[in-house]
């Protein structure tokens, strides 16, 4: 039986809440109100967060809602584990910086209501909304609304320049998604059949190795691969992401395809811990090496910037499942398997500041010159310093190398598949590592190159911008400096996990 | 048992020939039928609720959009345009959707009988939500929360559908204008059938509580009177930037979550209500919530602004 | 009397539904689209008149036996519309269709 | 077999039969169309899977009979986008794929 509510549940609540009633406020006072809500209700969220974040940390405990008092399986429960809390948090203040360096490109005239602006900031605040509430969704159907949230938010982003190959790569993203939200809809109805719940945690008390519950997470698995762009399923992110403007990129990017991964992440060790064959794992596995390698080559040979972004973060993602092969069965609460699972996740959070701060960096190169060439590149180091440092910083975090949270990340990754006796992850860690610098350095090379006559800017970019993209990435960096204990945040609420085990 | 044999006959029929039919005009008339046989598939699944939002959302409302959109886009180049998939890549798709059909089969095939259920507990628990229709019950009450964000959903897609307009119309009128023919047939059949449509909506949004029916089937219906006004060129939609417009989108899940919130003060909990007033709150939510929903039906079927605003 | 009441329903339905069958063959086979909306509505509309005149013998109560004549009523007048739109497309466009 | 078993055979069906209109249909209107028929064939199995757990003197289980309510409101809004985005897109090219320009 999952246990009672606990006290401070109603944060979890105002989690959701606060971005939706900011958005819903947003649209009703206009657009030229829009942008002060969304920078009002952002610093509140970020207190929301870091509350319980620090509940569950001073606790050592999950934090737990039952919404209307209705406890599962007939009523819908929240759930707040160290792994949500540190997920809630990232998105917190990854919002928060996106949002500041939003302003100057979704500012709002004074007069008139615009278009993009006021869509911009309602699409932002739910998508958090909707991210928060993926993160500490606990009902499987609860967390489908959720997921379709995140999706009607994301969508529109992509096209919100109207162009047509943006419009293209929007309704491709759609179609995936929906493709994946019906597959997983399927699963989810299997188990209810099966088991007559949807609450995670009493399925993971009921849950027996049979054809159902084979078929439900196969299902639904297949339909968040989809969603989360893993290779082959990847197809749709690239033009999606690369074509959407540079702050909705990096929300894009580095926050909505973590949804998917998280609600795998949740289904294969907290629904049904036991039921994963270690062969399907090492499947899963596959893809996301297929991703490292593919998505590094690819974006090796992308003539735009944000494209080689976009190309990166198909590879990154392969990286996140990598921890499939070795945190799975035979032996959970392994040494190497909580070291693989907790790389996993810090992969995940870290690639989110990384690659926001990257996208936004180009994002800035791109409105300076009026390009994102990188073959154009030239010069650009002198005249946005702060801006490359900052893209390099992050791209330190995809290769891996020290000091930077990817560097922990995939390190802890390269120690379990040692560990596990399966060296073949380690040298696909490493190949992507030595890829990843490969196209970082390409980008780097360029724009510090000398580029002659003196670069003719079309704008200026404030100081400020740069400030936000730098901080970011900076973010992506200390994370590789946090000492090993807080990670045991992210292993509070996991029963099979041997806490400490990652030291 | 025979009477179920022609009907799931029908379906399949009719799903195939919505796959396979050559036009996509054919194929969308194929879908509408196909809703409203699945009405009458829920009709004998004993889910009369359900029955009445797939005939009236899933294949009317669905249906309209999608018959607009094919004649809309019939000019599409034909299909010897279009690059159809590989022989190869067909067969490969044929093989994996039929084992996932025969998958699927054999797992019905094993269910258990009976299922699992939760229909003692929410019948147990009614009394505490003053509804007696159990459905209802689960939407408003147990399960509020997923009703809440859905309100949300509808919201979110709505704006998603309006960022899709052009600059320059924004703030303008949403969709193709309808010229009224005052003496036109279909002026004469909305004059006399949307004022029994709105009336048949909010009735079934108000027996709702008691009765199959409810705030979504009845939004449905008087979404589709506003539909049919504005075809007849009755009633033109306002701009999208009037803030009574707005009020109205949001009131619903807006008084959602203000009661919700109030549910902290009065019951102890977020979306708990009190039991002696459960009923009365269920309504407040519902009234606001059944237009929120109706307009942001009809305003998703019309679309996006197309017509520059009047300055 | 009920077994009376069942015999008029199970007859008036049967008419009904022999009459929809008929519509429906005419739509099937009649040459032009006009003699085609023809067939269809006028025993669709007569098919559909006879099945709620079956059903009327076996409401319960007025209000259900109101609903039920509501519902022969809104059909009509749907069918008519369409009907008269269908046909005022086919006449323009001259075809058979 | 129970009628349940049977139009639970039925949404198996229509589930593939769906999934391969989403996949192999070319024009993005009919991946759409062949999303609502699968959404159709899925609702189905809850609506199969309600039947059989009747109990309680009602008819079905009324909790997943009021997930498809929500189901369905979702798949209409998820159709309402997918269909703007489809129309804008012939706007702007006057064509309605999804073919790259490349």
């Amino acid at each position: 039986m999952p246990g009672s509510a606990t006290a401070g549940g109603f944060l979890l609540v105002l989690a959701i809440v606060l971005p939706v009633a900011g958005a819903m406020l947003s649209l009703v006072l206009g657009g030229r109100y829009a942008e002060r809500i969304a920078l009002t209700v952002m610093p509140t969220g970020v207190v929301v967060a870091v509350a319980i974040g620090a509940i569950v940390w001073r606790t050592h405990n999950v934090l737990q809602y039952f919404v209307g008092k209705w406890d599962p399986p007939l009523g819908v429960a929240f759930r707040a584990d160290g792994l949500s809390a540190t997920m809630i948090v990232t998105a917190a203040l990854l919002i928060c910086g996106i949002g500041l360096f939003a302003r100057a490109q979704f500012s709002l005239p004074r007069c008139v209501e615009e278009r993009a602006p006021l869509v911009f900031w309602i699409l932002l605040l739910t998508v958090w909304g909707a991210l928060n509430a993926v993160f500490i969704g606990c009902d499987l159907f609860n967390l489908y609304v959720a997921l379709e949230l995140l999706t009607f938010a994301a969508v529109p982003l992509v096209s919100l320049d109207g162009r047509a190959e943006t419009l293209t790569a929007a309704l491709r993203y759609l179609l995936f998604a929906l493709f994946g939200s019906i597959l997983y809809l399927l699963g989810a109805v299997l188990l209810y059949g099966a088991y007559g719940t949807l609450d995670m945690v009493l399925l993971s008390g009921r849950i027996r190795a049979e054809p159902a519950a084979w078929a439900a997470i196969s299902l639904m698995t297949s339909g968040l691969l989809a969603k989360a762009a893993l290779y082959p399923l990847h197809l749709w992110l690239p033009p999606a992401h690369a074509g959407a403007p540079s702050p909705a990129s990096a929300v894009l990017s580095g926050l909505v395809v973590k949804a998917p991964f998280f609600l795998v992440v949740r289904l294969w060790f907290d629904v049904m811990p036991r039921l994963p064959e270690h062969a399907v794992a090492q499947v899963l596995g596959g893809l996301g090496a297929a991703a490292i390698i593919f998505g590094s080559l690819v974006a090796l040979r992308q003539v735009r910037l944000k494209l080689l972004i976009a190309y990166s973060t198909v590879a990154q993602i392969g990286y996140l499942f990598l921890m499939f092969p070795l945190a799975v069965k035979p032996e959970p609460g392994h040494p190497w398997s909580t070291a693989a699972w907790t790389g996993g996740v810090l992969q995940a959070i870290s690639h989110a500041f990384a690659k926001a701060a990257m996208f936004m960096a180009a994002g800035l190169i791109a409105e300076a010159l009026g390009h994102d060439r990188i073959a154009g590149l030239a010069g650009v180091g002198r005249v946005l310093p702060i801006t490359v440092f900052a893209f390099a910083l992050g791209g330190l975090s995809l290769m891996g190398l020290p000091p930077s949270g990817g560097f922990v990340a995939k390190a802890m990754l390269l120690t379990a598949a040692v560990a596990a006796g399966q060296w073949w992850w380690a040298v696909v860690v490493l190949t992507g590592g030595l890829l990843a610098g490969g196209y970082v350095f390409l980008v780097i090379a360029r724009s510090l190159a000398d580029a002659g006559e003196p670069l003719s800017l079309i704008s200026t970019i404030s100081p400020g911008r740069q400030v936000v993209v730098l901080v970011l990435a900076l973010c992506a960096v200390l994370l590789g400096f946090v000492p090993l204990r807080p990670l045991e945040l992210l292993q509070i609420g996991r029963p099979d996990m041997a806490i400490g085990g990652v030291r | 048992m025979a009477f179920d044999i022609g009907l799931v006959t029908l379906v399949l029929g009719v799903a195939a020939w919505t796959i396979g039919a050559r036009e996509t005009f054919a194929a969308v008339v194929g879908f509408v039928a196909y809703g409203l046989l699945l009405a009458l598939v829920w009709v004998r699944l004993a889910a009369p609720d359900v029955a009445m939002t797939e005939a009236a959302l899933g294949s009317g409302l669905t249906g309209g959009l999608l018959l607009g959109a094919s004649t809309r886009l019939a000019r599409t180049d034909g299909p010897a345009a279009i690059e159809k998939p590989s022989a190869i890549m067909r067969l490969a798709a044929a093989v994996l959707c039929t084992l996932v059909s025969a998958g699927l089969a054999a797992l019905v095939l094993l269910m258990l009988e009976p299922a699992p259920t939760l229909a003692p507990r929410a019948m147990a628990n009614i009394a505490a939500t003053g509804l007696s229709n159990p459905v209802t019950a689960v939407l408003m009450a147990y399960r509020a929360i997923d009703t809440l964000l859905e309100t949300v959903v509808l919201l979110l897609a709505l704006v998603g559908v309006w960022s899709l307009a052009r600059d320059r119309v924004w703030g303008g009128l949403p969709g193709p204008y309808h010229r009224a023919d005052p003496h036109g047939l279909l002026t004469f059949t909305a004059q006399i059938l949307v004022p029994i449509g709105i009336l048949i909506g909010i009735y079934i949004f108000w027996v709702g509580s008691v009765a199959p029916g409810g705030e979504f089937q009845g939004a449905t219906v008087l979404a589709a009177m506003w539909i049919i006004a504005s075809m007849a060129g009755l009633v033109d939609a306002p701009p999208v930037t009037r803030r009574w417009l707005r009020l109205a989108l949001i009131a619903g899940p807006a008084l959602f979550f203000a009661i919700g919130l109030a549910g902290f003060a009065i019951a102890g909990g977020f979306l708990a209500y009190p039991e002696s007033h459960a009923k009365l709150l269920i309504l407040m939510i519902e009234v606001p919530v059944t237009l929120s929903i109706a307009t942001t039906l009809a305003l998703l079927v019309a679309g996006p602004p197309e017509r520059a605003p009047a300055r | 009397m009920s077994s009376a009441l069942d015999v008029l329903t199970i007859l008036s339905v049967s008419t009904g539904a022999f009459f929809f069958l008929a519509g429906t063959v005419g739509l099937l086979r009649f040459p032009d689209a006009l003699s085609r909306l023809h067939a269809l509505t006028k025993a669709d509309n007569l098919g559909l008149g006879l099945v709620v005149l079956g059903l009327l013998f076996q409401a319960e109560g007025f209000p259900v036996a109101l609903k039920l004549v509501g519902v022969w009523l809104l059909a009509l007048l749907a069918g008519a519309t369409v009907t008269q739109l269908i046909a005022h497309i086919a006449r323009m466009r001259g075809s058979t269709m | 077999m129970t009628e349940g078993t049977l139009y639970g055979l039925c949404s198996a069906v229509l589930v593939g039969l769906g999934l391969f209109g989403l996949i192999m249909h070319p024009e993005p209107l009919r991946k759409i169309l062949a999303f609502n028929l699968v959404g159709g064939g899925v609702f189905l199995l809850f609506g199969v899977v309600a039947r059989k757990g009747a109990a309680a003197g009602l008819g079905g289980d009324p909790v997943p009979q009021a997930l498809v309510i929500t189901g369905l409101v979702v798949a209409f809004a998820a159709t309402a986008l997918a269909v703007a985005l489809l129309a804008r897109l012939f706007q702007e090219t006057g064509r309605a794929t999804l073919q790259a320009d490349e």
